[in-house]
């Protein structure tokens, strides 16, 4: 009944009318100087003309077209969808943090240098491993930062010809993009039916031109592979690279530490794990932690606590010996370490080792209260979430994971990951996390299961879904198949 | 008083609720839940401190925010690539509207409307600065957008060499160096007067303004680049093209730039948003997120990240980048002010820097013992010759409440690289021009 | 076909849980005191226990139930519902302004004295009148002050018997309630058939007792007294005081000034014509403006400009000599003022002047727009409003100002006033604004001429308006019966 | 450099805008709309200021603040009606989300759900805290809910004096008498060991804790005032109810207090908030507005703004109070803080309160000419005795960077009231002791 009020949609360069202001003119305080060349200059400079009020009202309808972990349960697997403290955007928004000028000479920088390296102690602390360069901006890059200090330490030690690096079929995406933008061939490892390594097929693998092996740990199946010891033993053996993917480290801080298990160098997404909030998608922070062996590799810049001759302790920017280089302009996403610092100084030692007890106990709540309603592919003890699957449900009823994540919608949860990991048919993957309550959870469930019911009674209510969003599903094709990719003026 | 156990305001559940959870799991305790990792290397105790509350917290980084001399209380001149301007306000209220803020990447259109039809904006908004046919949703930083076109053009040309202005900054440099590593291409330097360039070169890439300030002729370059097959890869400051001509008119390839100087605040140097633009015919080797426009089963006019075959989620080590989690809030961020400043905000501002930047030259040539050693035309950097070592120049000009400009004495000798934005007034340019006649040759 | 998720009304009592906590505990750093006599503490204290997440989400999804200046065109008559400039919250937020205490010695407060002072001057010049004061918290208990002020006045005069005022019937419910708690008997005085004061009812009524009279202008149905000059004279001629309503100052600013026609004293509601975000019924704050007469009764505080011995100026809290006392604890809504300041700094006489300009265009626009479709009881020129009304349509379709009203929210529009002023049947009263665009205006009338045609094809469609709020409409009716007031523990 | 005509960014209709519309309208210009005005007092010139830019404004501002000196960065132990709490971010971005700050007192139900859902919960939190049995949704502030008590006090009881005890401030006795004096109620004190109250006492009024920290035998004057049909009015500090007796106990009839403790920034002195709540029997005398809870046309549970004949808008001359735009933000940013808050939190900072104020105190009492004239138990605020004039004391530490107590030397000879909440850490609380004894009495 409520009529679709369309120019909410309508775009900035279609709502400008010639001499429409959006902000005010500060004056020229100095006296004229002469012009550039005007070859040099250009004509126009078509933007946007709108006022103030209407960007405002613009935005803010806009944004209420969105989901948000402050507005629904978002159980969105592998990306650890948890509340983000307020307070942490307000540390970050200090003018003494937010206004520092990255080309500052050091000694005007004092404090946020000291930040910055008291995370760089606590991410090697909480993953157990010695050094950590902060300078990734996410977690992809911080794989990349990874692989190319693998690389750099093979090559270093003449072993040109270790190409290889083992992933499992189960990984992210980024994983072997990362490997592989550092160079390496990405072989491709089956995980087995209980979803831990395959321990055959990891040995038949391993050789001379073994790289490194990426793992996932708890994996993105969300368990914790029970033969994690051995599979390191062999790859560091084969004289691999242990390379854990921290995307999942929610599961286990304080339960135990990747560098104990022989990781060789750990990634963390300050932004899932640390809270940084999402932001449509970034900015986030890749921390990368590694052992000994690949200290002297670490991009830079890592901070420094050094004393001068007085013996005034101060920090440094400093390059590490054999860096593998800068990974951006400056020393990384700063802001989003403010947050990470913040989040777990307020947490302490006793808030973030309990974090993992209670992201587990909520996924294993769920696991054990929709196993008998969805398909669950490994029926076992799972770590910070869970991986159903709408096989059987697409079966019997045709109804598959797309429609029970957009149905979910209709009930105000937002959907959880699907078709991931690609090693599970209809794959719905649920992470709660440890902010959210019994009740929230409970609440869940019961709309997991009234789904599973109107899929066996009422399908089109599933493939129709969702229903009260600003759109429907939308054609996804033809937005591939014809890329519309920005605004031109109307043919008329 | 009551004892204070530590108690988490950020997870719900009390002992209570995971003992029923427990139950309902069918479990005793928590132990069994992580009984899959061995056993001896279980429950580590670590060594971090204590909790915080908020109001400890507030006090202890706001303490550390007080070690840090922050512009504002200064008068500051540095830019080389991150760009002090005004920010609206609504830049921030908007950006910080939660709905926005805490949602992730929009991999479910129908409930991310919101940041998709930001990010169409944003698409739309830098194509029309750049004047180039599409731009993706973002890239991390200016840097890694740059670095990533050096891919592009080589993975586009199938060459290898990868041709670099001598002016395009040290710091974009390390990083094209970083990213092209592995892949084993061949970065080598060219100046303007010999531009060097073979048919395996894959890119010409430029930076304009150059690092020091300097203003290239682009059209020729351009032309070079495309003489020999290789594209035309351009670093553009986009707040100089509020003045300076679109580098779509001097037919680049690839446009790539650092959107920091579009309304995000310095934040000692990240988040920022690399913005990435090239012609039509490049789009399906882009990295980064894109967003199309496209229908819904009604007919109504939708948005949904598009072109993904591309990314790393469909086609793993095949993908155009590994780039999955980018700087989507920094893009809309940018995005409001860009609409802010519109048409007439975006011109006046970079006429003020161009202005101010001219004018603190115009005073600091006077000074006897300073130079200008480099620049005819500049936009709003210009490096001074000083008369003494600039690091100690910088620090006498702290005394006078003010952070000089950037240190280039590797590059010219005793150089400085002074900026000017809108947010340098007069008197602070006159203070700092003051400062530098004091200060002068002395030791 | 979205299924109401019913939890998101739940009471924060309803979702305690003993022992969850919403913010964190600072320890307690002192040596611990001996406890006071326990006969005097509380047992229990049965406050909400809620995790921060949890509330974090309560609110932000109970913040989307509104309906808000920033989301939605809002042409509430005599509200005065326009665009509020985000940079001003962000100047009454600086800590210097907002962590400033009000017992503070004033030479450490030197800053937020000199800008009230500023904003005194500026209202004073803006109305054309002598002294301000900035002491009231709203527009009615300006009122309160301006009539006390009245009533110190003529008591000051010995004039002990002057105890009416007369009041248009068309005039907002508080300037009565103002009068009547100053003391006064109210006479409620017709206005003629084109709004204008009806000057044979004024000459009756003003005799020995008048003690003032208490005049919106333009008045509360969007009109501009014509006979305004007489009116002032006759009253002023009989010994009242003339009361200058100023809510609707948005249509004067720059056009006149009302010290100038010869009001004795305005209120200025700031949170309207200034631009304090109304905050869902507040702050706002009531700056009073006197001309000469009433210049000593000014409520306290006064900001005052003085030089010391040596000369040095600096601003000081007065007290006016015969003042009729303080308002509040203490001066006044500040953090309001920081924003009316803001605002006029940001326009300056330039833009400060063209808002009325741009604010009549608009309501004139839309009466010559929508007078053919709905009745215009007073067919002139009004000014920044204009009263229609819904008497025909409710006599020939059954559709009242209420149905109107309720379907414009179908259409994202919030409802005009309605059923004020009440000398209006059916009334509808509507005010854009300066800030709205041509494009919105013109979305409104089309919105409202479509309206009228549903009135006429499918009154049912207006009934039930609306539709898809998170409430249909309310049962007032019960509410009152039953006065269900606060949260209580169910019975079970 | 283009002219730069003042355009307001706020309204958006141009020239040309303005133009089609007077064309619709049917006038020539704009200066027929306003021919209803007395031509020679049209179009006056006004003395204002130039337009400032949002920048401009922002140094305009930021340098007016900056001539503040600002808790914070100075110790501070001011109270006396305004106190400074740690107040939780969540307070600030809750209340700061649009959709709450920028929507009108919700006379439309159905599309302000959100504002009205809030202030019942903020109402029955007040109930929660007070322990009385309904509470309105807020006044402009505390001492003109007290004043608006007295008034309902004397419409209720159809008596005309109004006992005020001698305990309660100054500034609050003020507003009282503002508000009463054309009603021509008569204000008299009175002492708590001379209550003298006659059968046209309308009320006894106490403040609990009184002005200079004193806390009353609230049930003995509960019992006296009763004990003449008088109302007990109590003006509660609503952060003492986290550990004291809640006003209900001793059958107080109408409580108010100042809810900017809870959770609202100092801001020299508004915008705050007042606690109005009272017995079920007295409702339709309350002042204000109140949110009720009913049902929809589909029976979905839902509020409304209800017993709104009381109010202006209604009963216009007779209404119970002329008040409209209230505070509802305020109200609406102390419920969240005492959601936030909650039943440990409360409890706790009104301990730290207690422990830290009397650590404060044990520490001055040593120092030699420094006493503790008047209580035994307090709250958080006690009168010192200084050996000199107090202004001169704070004059003095503000020198270390203390701002001092309030001079109430007015009241007590050389009396300081000073106060201590969770803000004041042990460091400030020493730095001040220690302060006052290197002061001490010398002039
Ligand atoms: C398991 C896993 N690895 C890596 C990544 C990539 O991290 P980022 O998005 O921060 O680049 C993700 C993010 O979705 C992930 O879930
Ligand atoms: C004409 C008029 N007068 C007075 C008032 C009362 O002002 P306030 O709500 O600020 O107390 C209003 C507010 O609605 C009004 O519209």
């Amino acid at each position: 009944m409520t009529i679709t009020n369309d120019h909410r949609r309508e775009l900035l360069m279609d709502r400008s009318v010639p001499g429409r202001v959006g902000s005010s003119f500060t004056p020229l305080d100095v006296p004229v100087q002469a012009p550039p060349p005007s070859g040099m200059l250009r004509n126009d400079l078509d933007m946007p003309e709108v006022s103030e009020a209407e960007i405002v009202r613009y935005f803010s309808q806009m944004s209420q077209f969105n989901f948000s972990i402050d507005h629904n349960f978002y159980p969105l697997g592998s990306c650890t969808m948890k509340y983000n403290p307020k307070v942490n955007d307000e540390m970050a928004g200090l003018p003494g943090m937010s206004e520092i000028h990255p080309n500052q000479p050091e000694e005007t920088v004092q404090g946020a240098l000291k930040l910055v390296h008291r995370l760089q102690t606590y991410m090697a602390e909480i993953t157990g491993l010695t050094g950590t360069s902060l300078a990734p901006m996410a977690g992809a890059e911080g794989e990349l930062a990874g692989m190319l200090m693998a690389r750099a330490y093979h090559l270093d030690r003449g072993d040109a010809n270790r190409t290889q690096v083992l992933i499992p079929d189960s990984a992210h995406g980024t994983n072997p993009a990362s490997a592989s933008m550092a160079g390496f061939d990405v072989v491709t490892l089956p995980s087995n039916s209980s979803g831990n390594t395959d321990m055959e097929a990891l040995r038949a693998a391993v050789g001379e031109n073994l790289a490194g092996f990426m793992l996932t740990l708890p994996s993105t199946l969300g368990v914790f592979d029970t033969n994690i010891l051995e599979v390191i033993r062999i790859v560091r053996e084969a004289g691999g690279i242990v390379y854990g993917d921290g995307a999942n480290l929610n599961a286990l801080l304080g339960r135990v530490r990747p560098g104990d298990l022989g990781f060789d160098v750990v990634h963390s997404n300050l932004h899932k794990t640390f809270t940084q909030p999402h932001g449509g998608g970034g900015p986030g922070a890749g921390a990368v932690m590694v052992g000994p062996r690949l200290l002297p590799y670490l991009p830079e810049p890592v901070v420094e606590r050094v004393s001068d001759s007085n013996g005034v302790e101060r920090y440094t920017l400093a390059k590490p010996p054999k860096s593998i280089g800068k990974m951006g302009a400056f020393h990384g996403n700063f802001g989003a370490l403010v947050r990470a610092y913040s989040y777990i100084r307020s947490l302490g030692k006793e808030g973030v080792t309990a974090i993992s007890e209670d992201a587990v106990i909520n996924a294993n709540y769920i696991q054990s209260q929709l196993k008998d309603d969805y398909d669950l592919p490994y029926d076992r003890t799972c770590m910070h979430e869970v991986v159903l699957s709408a096989k059987s449900m697409k079966r019997d009823h045709g109804v598959d994971a797309l429609d029970v994540a957009k149905r979910l919608i209709d009930y105000g949860i937002h959907p959880p990951t699907m078709y991931f990991p690609l090693t599970v048919e209809e794959a719905l993957l649920i992470e709660p996390t440890e902010t959210e309550s019994r009740e929230t959870l409970d609440h869940f469930i019961g709309v997991m299961k009234t789904i599973a019911r109107e899929a066996q009674e009422n399908p089109e209510l599933l493939h129709d879904a969702p229903h009260d969003t600003p759109n429907t599903r939308l054609d996804e094709a033809r937005a591939a198949r014809k890329p519309d990719l920005r605004w031109r003026p109307s043919a008329e | 008083m009551e004892s204070t156990k530590f108690t988490s305001p950020y997870s719900p559940n009390t002992d209570a609720d995971r003992r029923a959870m427990l139950d309902s799991i069918g479990v005793d305790s928590v132990v069994e839940l992580f009984e899959d990792i061995p056993a001896h290397l279980r429950n580590p105790v670590l060594d971090l401190p204590s909790p915080l509350s908020e109001f400890e917290l507030r006090h202890d980084v706001e303490a550390m925010a007080a070690e840090n001399t922050t512009p504002g209380d200064y008068a500051c001149f540095l830019g080389a690539g991150s760009y002090r301007h005004y920010v609206p306000a609504i830049v921030r209220q908007l950006a910080g509207r939660s709905e926005f803020m805490t949602a992730y990447t929009p991999y479910q259109p129908e409930v991310a409307q919101g940041t998709l039809q930001a990010h169409y904006e944003f698409q739309s908004l830098v194509c029309q600065l750049t004047g180039m046919d599409v731009a993706n949703a973002g890239m991390y930083d200016g840097s890694t957008s740059l670095a990533e076109a050096a891919l592009m053009a080589a993975r586009t040309t199938k060459r290898s060499q990868i041709a670099v202005l001598d002016t395009v900054s040290p710091a974009l440099l390390r990083v094209i160096e970083t990213y092209t590593q592995a892949p084993g291409l061949d970065i080598y330097s060219v100046s303007s007067d010999n531009i060097d360039l073979s048919d395996d070169t894959a890119c010409l890439i430029v930076q304009q303004p150059g690092f020091l300030g300097q203003m290239e002729d682009m059209e020729a370059l351009s032309t070079q680049a495309h003489a020999t097959g290789a594209l035309f890869v351009v670093s553009a400051d986009p707040m100089s093209l509020g003045m300076f001509k679109p580098p779509a008119e001097y037919d680049a390839d690839i446009v790539v730039g650092e959107g920091q100087t579009l309304g995000i605040p310095p934040t000692y140097g990240g988040p920022y948003v690399g913005l990435f633009a090239c012609k039509q015919k490049y789009i399906r080797q882009m990295p980064g997120r894109i967003v199309g426009k496209t229908v819904d089963t009604q007919g109504r006019e939708g948005y949904v990240l598009t072109l993904q075959t591309r990314e790393q989620h469909i086609r793993r080590e095949r993908a155009t980048s590994n780039i999955c989690t980018s700087v989507g809030l920094i893009a809309l961020m940018s995005t409001v002010y860009m609409a802010a400043q519109g048409r007439r905000g975006l011109r006046h501002v970079a006429e003020l820097c161009y202005h101010k930047a001219h004018y603190a030259a115009s005073l600091i040539e006077q000074i006897p013992g300073y130079s200008l050693p480099l620049q005819d035309t500049f936009f709003r950097e210009f490096v001074v010759q000083c008369p003494i070592d600039p690091a100690e120049i910088n620090r006498r000009l702290l005394e006078h409440k003010i952070i000089g400009g950037l240190d280039v004495s590797d590059q010219v000798l005793n150089g400085m690289l002074i900026c000017c934005t809108e947010v340098n007034t007069r008197e602070e340019i006159e203070k700092l021009a003051g400062a530098l006649s004091e200060i002068g040759g002395a030791k």
